[in-house]
């Protein structure tokens, strides 16, 4: 990092405004070649915003943007890529009808102005890909990939296109703790190689970890640039969010409230909340995606399902909630058989769910917050008598739970789907906990959320544990399931291959036992 | 075996198949560009009317189909790019707009038909596209009288097959009309034009609807009356689905309905007792089994009838 | 789930135009235009939309008229604006008029000496349970086949009126008569008419109390609230423990038995029998209508009251000024490609300022 | 009501530029304004359901005569008659007349009996063809006399009929028409627009309908059965004014000159000698009285 030659990206005053929303607001930003840096904030902080300027996708209302010093206008995503900028996006941009070698061929006349080459573009896709050592079939369809596939295809196509510059937004939110050091040997190598590579990610952790530079994002402004050797992710969290946070862990729940150990309330007078047992679930082309997977849980626990994204977990988890038909086992809710009965019936046991995928699962994004709520009580009274909806009881649990979850809105008439995606998450949080549900199934509860919303998260599932209820907690992030969980399952190919309990937790094994090593 | 098959009722009932299915395959070929670019043409209706109009003033002006039919292809594109400055361009619901431009197409036809040829009752005509002399071929089993026994406007029609089919499996044109029907958001980062390549399948597809009208006012009959594609630019969209949205999934759903509709038109002559509504019902009735049957899932593009909006700074 | 061609276009109805003065400018734009191609066949735009006004809004008489054309546009545009809620694109409105007319018809026949309040709410209903089915047909290809209904609706319309055609042909021919058309009703099958002097008839009531219906199943009833979620994000329903498949068919069901009460509602209020060609393409038109009005059903009434004005007021343009009819359907057309154009409007101002911007 | 003349409207169900039907209607009303220099008025692409309010829109406008010129109008025009019983309406083939409501019928039947036999006449296969729209009772009746006519002809003759099932779409009546010409037939009947373009492309004999139709296509159109609806409008426009008109079926047939075999065009060339005697002969006996067509509606199959 030299200071005399200039900086290959340097951004100055940018600023950009969606309506009232200001979303980047005299924003600096400078990266060197070789240097990993990173992009913090909060959710809603502005740093795709920022990132997708850059990529040319928004022209911002002021500032400019210099690559090796010269003033550039990146007036479109063609012009960026001639520039060298190749952004990864969070929500992948591939077509996943198409081949990787259509997806790399894309918008790229370089690979045949009129007839595309493939088979050219897929050798040198194949060259490329085991020159930085990513295993990469040019033939695969998209469709076809793992998370982690998909997102090699990313960084190719970005190299493919010449990438000096690299941004990865949120790359390792989908990743498994294997599949994120994989990528950090890539991106190190990268940037070992010549290329600026900008990081942005809400795990403190790998921050630290991977870069050299921090940029911290407060509503839309910089809060401060940082060398990450002078920092600590302390440090780093009260930037972001300008107080301290902390992530809770069972451990803190145990220490304040040792006098009932929640983990053997009711699991022995009432039998498990949750069983499965031999639960198989086929896919549309016949492949068993769960492979008779058996597993319960208690009341007052939180069993954490620990495995590689893809093994099954999510197919498993909603079985269990009733989104997807079981091919073959047995699912009980509270006692009764849920195998083949409908959504609503496992909601009136008990269940509460929290699915993966807030914006299409979870969240009726053009209604308001206030319908969104209701959404799973509307049939039952006091939201409802005789078929009539109780417009005020609506409003009054609106208000309830708003409160109690802290979401922030302007009102509870603000459609859902304009709103960050950690409030949308505690829209989901709430309508599902406020319900003293005996059993949450949680998947992914925390994925893309902010410290500062992550421990909130955390929090309300230890307050439910210690409100008796037994909680299914799915998650790919190993330090989430390590914090909260009273027994850990591990899930490879749609089977639990392993069981221990918090006081035998060994991070080794567990990852054996994810990788399909060891039992 | 043989003798069925170069018996002159099969033949005459197989070319009259092919006649039948021209007209919508040209359609239902234009709906394609449309759909995989994740355009809805409901105006394909309005497209075919508005080439089966141009077409025919054309050629009765000029005398020339060789001038006629480039024009209803270029009155359709017209059409569609004002349908595509709606769909694309202002984001509106894509079956609001084709309803409302086959509305318009239906209104401009007769009224400018009115305005050329005047409000008397001599319906102006022109001399029809006749099939061209193939001798021998004509008589061949099958492919007789499905090919040798059309005009030049049925074998452009068919020719057109393998040649969407390459653009858009072989193309780059293609590639980005795939992309930008399932994906549009990827494609636009990766610096393809969204609104242009979809501008561009919906004019061709209003281009391939006209050409298809055409040939109802140049080769099936040599005249334009008000309406005259009766419903055909919408059994075009239900070809497509059943044929899949693939060219050849496309060609075999247009001989399908043409074959049913050959079928019916023969049946009422004989006495098969049934009353004639029923056998008129046949195309659509049969239409709706084979969706129903196995056509049902055909993968639509992901962002089919969902406009696309480029992000942009207040 | 369901997946289709429809997914999606509920995304899209949030875009739909707003706002009374946008409108009114459109509606204006669409006049102008017309005005131009009144003046091409050489007859002055003043004296042809002067005929037009008067003869949709100017009288008693023409006012009814407009309210009778109101009747069947907005029954179909309430049916369609329903199933289009629960994101059901339902197109068959037409056809499930027809049936619904043709079962309305035969009952009006066979009860024939019944006290008009048994007759008429039989005929009503019967036209409603036919319309019904017959829209439940494609729910059933839809839930059953996943075919899907912005297709088999628009077959099912050919279906039904090569179908109903065949009844009057056959079955339900007026023995006395010629024409391929019922007997007449007696007067206990007619709806009563509300205005002496003119057509207008209780249809217009039923119309009001069916939008008050559908507004407090929309909005005050569970099953409507569900029906709206379903419409917006199936997934997120079934999460919530909604029966999807049922939602989507009340949404298909409520669509045929509005569409079929329209048959109704012209064969006891206009008719008075059942005809070969009860409709000039109402359920087509309702579409447009039902969109227009954003599918919130007061819109959809006064959508539909648009139309019928246009359509009244045109057929007198032309006899009145020697307008071709066929240019009410331009304007028509036009109407509503003004409404969706509004949105141009900031478009072209952005184009300007770019303009200037370049310039300067 | 109106002092200063005769003001005469015509409501038509389709676009009057077909060359049948509607035509047909649109040029006696044009011939009658002519001949009587009376103002008239038309709708043309009425739909029965916009009938009633269009005839009493013209009824309310001073127009003193109306025709409704469609044997589905009848129930409109009924409807209407009775709110306005100083304006005469004139239904075409109604059933239920009114003191001020008159009906013509269509005698064009009569001209499809001299059709029928000059088609069977000129067949070499004894198969003839007949392609029409929709079986309303007009076409029907059409039918059946083209049919009694070929047999009178031809006693072992084929008659051939298909329905389209729309009044407008001429490729499918063109196609309709080849397969009847493939199932034999070499003379057709062409009660729609697409017919003669089938006639054209298999190179059969065509018999036009209403209009001479020969332009349409010059070497294949025999002949066609007009129907000049001049006379009747004329004369029933007359008898208002003179207030001599009276509720009755108004029927302008061969007798009355208004419908005709259209000149030949010289393909008579292309039929046998006796059969164009024999159908002349038969002209000349309808008109005379001495034979009556007979006029059967009855529904086929
Ligand atoms: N297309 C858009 N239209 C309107 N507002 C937007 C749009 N995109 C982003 N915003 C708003 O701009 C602000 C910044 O969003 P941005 O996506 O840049 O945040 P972020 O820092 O990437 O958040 P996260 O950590 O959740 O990914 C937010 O308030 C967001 O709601
Ligand atoms: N059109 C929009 N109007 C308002 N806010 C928007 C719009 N589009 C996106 N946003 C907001 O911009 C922010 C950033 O969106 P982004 O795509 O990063 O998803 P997210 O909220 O971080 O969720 P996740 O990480 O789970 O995908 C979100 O808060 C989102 O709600
Ligand atoms: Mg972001
Ligand atoms: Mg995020």
């Amino acid at each position: 990092m030299q200071s005399s030659a200039p900086a290959l990206l340097s951004m100055r005053g940018i600023r950009v405004a969606f309506g009232p929303v200001v979303a980047n607001d005299d924003v600096d930003l400078c990266v060197a070649a070789g240097e990993i840096h990173a992009l913090l904030g909060e959710n809603g902080a502005g740093k795709s915003t920022l990132m997708r300027v850059l990529a040319g996708l928004i022209a911002p209302a002021a500032g400019e943007v210099r690559i090796d010093g010269t003033v550039e206008p990146l007036g479109s995503p063609h012009e960026a890529m001639r520039l060298g900028i190749g952004m990864v996006h969070q929500h992948f941009m591939l077509v996943p009808t198409l081949t990787v070698a259509e997806n790399v061929c894309l918008g790229l006349p370089s690979t045949g102005r009129f007839l595309p080459d493939l088979k050219a573009a897929g050798r040198r896709i194949r060259d490329l890909a085991a020159s930085h050592s990513l295993d990469i079939d040019p033939d695969a369809r998209i469709a076809d990939l793992s998370v982690a596939g998909r997102q090699r295809v990313e960084i190719l196509k970005a190299l493919f296109r010449g990438a000096r510059i690299l941004i990865l937004d949120e790359p390792t939110a989908v990743l498994t703790p294997q599949e994120t050091e994989g990528l950090f040997r890539i991106l190190r190598a990268l940037a070992a190689a010549g290329t600026a590579i900008i990081f942005i990610s809400h795990k403190l952790n790998e921050v630290m970890a991977l870069t050299e530079t921090i940029t911290v994002l407060r509503q839309g402004r910089v809060a401060a640039t940082l060398r990450t050797a002078d920092t600590d992710a302390r440090a780093l969290a009260r930037q972001m969010v300008g107080a301290d946070v902390r992530l809770p862990t069972l451990d803190d729940e145990r220490a304040a409230a040792p006098s009932h150990p929640p983990s053997s309330l009711g699991r022995s007078e009432a039998g498990p909340i949750l069983t499965v047992a031999g639960l198989v679930c086929r896919d549309a082309d016949g492949v068993a995606r769960v492979d008779g997977a058996s597993l319960d849980v208690g009341a007052g626990e939180i069993v954490g399902l620990a495995g590689v994204d893809g093994n099954g977990q999510q197919e498993l988890a909603e079985a269990i909630v009733g989104l997807r038909a079981a091919d073959a086992g047995r699912i009980t809710i509270a006692g009764e058989d849920v195998t083949g009965a409908a959504v609503a019936r496992r909601i009136t046991l008990g269940l509460a769910h929290i699915p993966e995928d807030r914006h299409h699962t979870a969240l009726v994004e053009p209604l308001p917050i206030r319908d969104n709520i209701a959404l799973e009580q509307i049939g039952e009274a006091p939201l409802s008598r005789r078929g009539w909806i109780d417009r005020r009881a609506m409003a009054r649990l609106a208000a309830d739970v708003m409160a109690g979850f802290d979401i922030r809105a302007s009102g509870p008439g603000q459609t859902a789907g304009t709103l960050s995606g950690g409030n949308q998450q505690k829209i989901v949080l709430g309508r599902a906990l406020s319900r003293d549900p005996r059993l949450v199934v949680a998947v992914q509860p925390a994925r893309g959320l902010d410290v500062g919303a992550t421990a909130f998260v955390h929090r309300q599932l230890l307050a439910r544990r210690a409100a008796g209820a037994g909680i299914l907690l799915v998650s790919t992030e190993l330090d989430e399931i390590l914090a909260l969980s009273d027994r850990i399952l591990v899930v490879f190919k749609g089977r639990v291959v392993g069981a221990m309990a918090r006081r035998d937790i060994s991070v080794e094994r567990l990852g054996l036992m994810m990788a399909g090593k060891a039992a | 075996m043989l003798a069925a098959l170069t018996d002159p009722a099969f033949a005459g009932f197989l070319s009259a198949t092919m006649r039948l299915a021209v007209p919508i395959l040209l359609a239902a070929l234009g709906g394609l560009y449309a759909e995989r670019s994740g355009v809805l043409n409901i105006g394909l209706e309005g497209a075919m009317l508005t080439g089966a109009f141009v077409g025919f003033v054309t050629a009765y002006a000029t005398g020339s189909i060789a001038v006629a039919v480039p024009a209803a292809i270029a009155a359709g594109g017209m059409f569609g790019i004002v349908l595509a400055f709606y769909a694309v361009t202002l984001g509106a619901n894509q079956v609001v707009v084709g309803i409302a431009m086959n509305l318009v197409a239906v209104g401009v036809t007769s009224f400018f038909y009115r305005l050329v040829f005047g409000a008397g009752t001599d319906r102006p005509r022109i001399d029809t596209l006749l099939p061209p002399d193939f001798g021998p071929l004509a008589d061949w089993p099958l492919i007789g009288p499905l090919l040798f026994r059309q005009d030049l406007l049925a074998f452009l029609a068919l020719a057109l097959v393998p040649l969407t089919w390459f653009v858009i499996a072989r193309t780059r044109f293609g590639l980005d009309i795939r992309a930008v029907g399932e994906h549009p958001e990827a494609a636009e980062t990766l610096g393809v034009n969204v609104a242009r390549v979809r501008y561009a399948s919906v004019a061709i597809s209003s281009g391939l609807a006209g050409f298809g009208g055409a040939t109802l006012s140049l080769a099936a009959t040599g005249v334009f009356l008000d309406g005259m594609t009766a419903g055909r630019g919408y059994i075009a969209l239900a070809i497509l689905i059943l044929g899949r949205r693939h060219p050849l999934g496309v060609l075999g759903a247009a001989l399908l309905f043409g074959a049913a509709d050959a079928l019916q038109l023969r049946a009422q002559i004989l006495p098969t007792g049934l009353p004639f509504q029923f056998l008129l019902m046949l195309p659509y009735v049969l239409t709706i089994v084979v969706l129903a049957g196995f056509a049902g899932r055909g993968g639509a593009p992901a962002a089919l009838g969902v406009p696309f909006r480029r992000l942009k700074k207040d | 789930m369901m997946g289709g061609v429809t997914d999606g276009m509920s995304a899209v109805l949030a875009r739909l135009p707003a706002g009374l003065a946008g409108s009114v400018a459109a509606v204006l734009a669409a006049f102008l235009v017309g005005a131009a191609l009144i003046a091409a066949v050489g007859v002055s735009p003043v004296t042809a939309y002067a005929a037009l006004f008067e003869a949709a809004l100017g009288s008693a008489n023409g006012l009814a008229e407009t309210l009778v054309r109101t009747v069947p546009l907005a029954l179909c545009g309430l049916g369609i604006a329903l199933a289009f809620r629960a994101g059901v694109f339902n197109v068959g409105a037409e056809g499930q008029l027809f049936v619904g007319g043709a079962a309305a018809g035969a009952v009006g026949v066979a009860g024939a000496g019944l006290p008009s309040l048994l007759l008429l709410p039989a005929m009503a209903l019967a036209a409603m349970i036919a319309g019904a089915a017959w829209s439940g047909i494609a729910a059933v290809l839809k839930l059953r086949f996943r075919a899907d209904e912005l297709i088999t609706t628009i077959m099912l319309n050919y279906v039904a009126i090569h179908f109903v055609s065949f009844l009057l042909h056959g079955p339900l021919k007026d023995p006395n008569g010629a024409l391929a058309q019922t007997a007449r009703l007696t007067s206990d099958g007619r709806l009563p008419v509300l205005l002496g002097g003119t057509r207008l008839h209780a249809g217009i009531l039923i119309v009001l109390v069916a939008a008050i219906l559908a507004h407090l199943f929309l909005w005050r009833r569970t099953e409507g609230f569900r029906l709206r979620v379903v419409g917006l994000n199936q997934r997120a329903a079934l999460n919530a423990g909604m029966n999807v498949r049922r939602a989507i068919l009340i949404g298909f069901l409520a669509c045929g038995a509005l569409a079929g009460l329209a048959g109704f509602a012209e064969v006891a209020g206009v008719q008075r029998r059942m005809i070969e060609n009860l409709s000039p393409g109402y359920g087509y038109t309702a579409i447009i209508v039902a969109l227009l009005g954003q599918t919130s059903p007061f819109g959809v009434v006064a959508a539909a009251f648009l139309f019928a004005a246009l359509q009244i007021g045109a057929t007198t343009m032309e006899s009145a000024a020697g307008v071709p009819s066929t240019l009410t359907t331009v304007i028509q057309g036009l109407v509503v490609l003004f409404l969706i154009g509004r949105d141009a409007i900031p478009l072209i101002g952005d184009a300007f300022a770019r303009l200037r911007r370049k310039r300067a | 009501a109106e002092a200063d003349g005769l003001k005469v409207a015509m409501v038509l169900p389709g676009p009057i530029s077909d060359n049948d039907w509607n035509s047909v209607g649109y040029n006696g009303l044009q011939a009658a304004a002519k001949e009587l220099g009376i103002e008239v008025a038309y709708s043309e692409n009425v739909s029965d359901a916009d009938a009633e309010r269009i005839l009493r829109d013209y009824a309310s406008r001073g127009y003193g005569l109306v025709f409704a010129h469609s044997f589905s109008f009848g129930d409109a025009a009924l409807n209407v008659a009775e709110d306005f019983p100083d304006t005469v309406f004139m239904a075409g083939t109604a059933k239920e007349l009114a003191p001020n409501l008159g009906t013509y019928s269509n005698p064009d039947y009569q001209g499809a009996y001299l059709a029928g036999m000059l088609g069977a006449g000129a067949s070499k296969t004894k198969t003839i063809g007949w392609v029409g729209g929709m079986p309303a009772p007009n076409m029907l009746a059409n039918l059946h006399a083209y049919e009694a006519g070929a047999k009178e002809m031809v006693p072992d003759a084929k008659v051939l009929h298909t329905f389209i099932g729309s009044w407008f779409d001429p490729p499918k009546a063109k196609e309709a028409a080849i397969a009847q010409v493939e199932q034999g037939a070499d003379v057709l009947s062409a009660q729609g627009v697409g017919v003669i373009d089938a006639a054209i492309a298999k190179n059969v004999f065509a018999l036009g309908a209403m209009t001479d139709q020969n332009h349409l296509g010059p070497k294949v159109v025999l002949t066609s059965v007009t129907w000049d609806l001049g006379p009747l409008v004329t004369a029933v426009a007359k008898a208002v004014q003179d207030k001599t008109w009276k509720s009755e079926n108004w029927s302008y047939g061969i007798a009355e000159g208004s419908v005709k075999l259209a000149d030949f065009h010289g393909l008579d060339a292309g039929v046998p000698p006796e059969v164009l005697k024999a159908v002349q002969a038969k002209f000349e006996a309808i008109k005379s009285g001495a034979f009556t067509v007979p006029l059967d509606t009855s529904n086929v199959e």
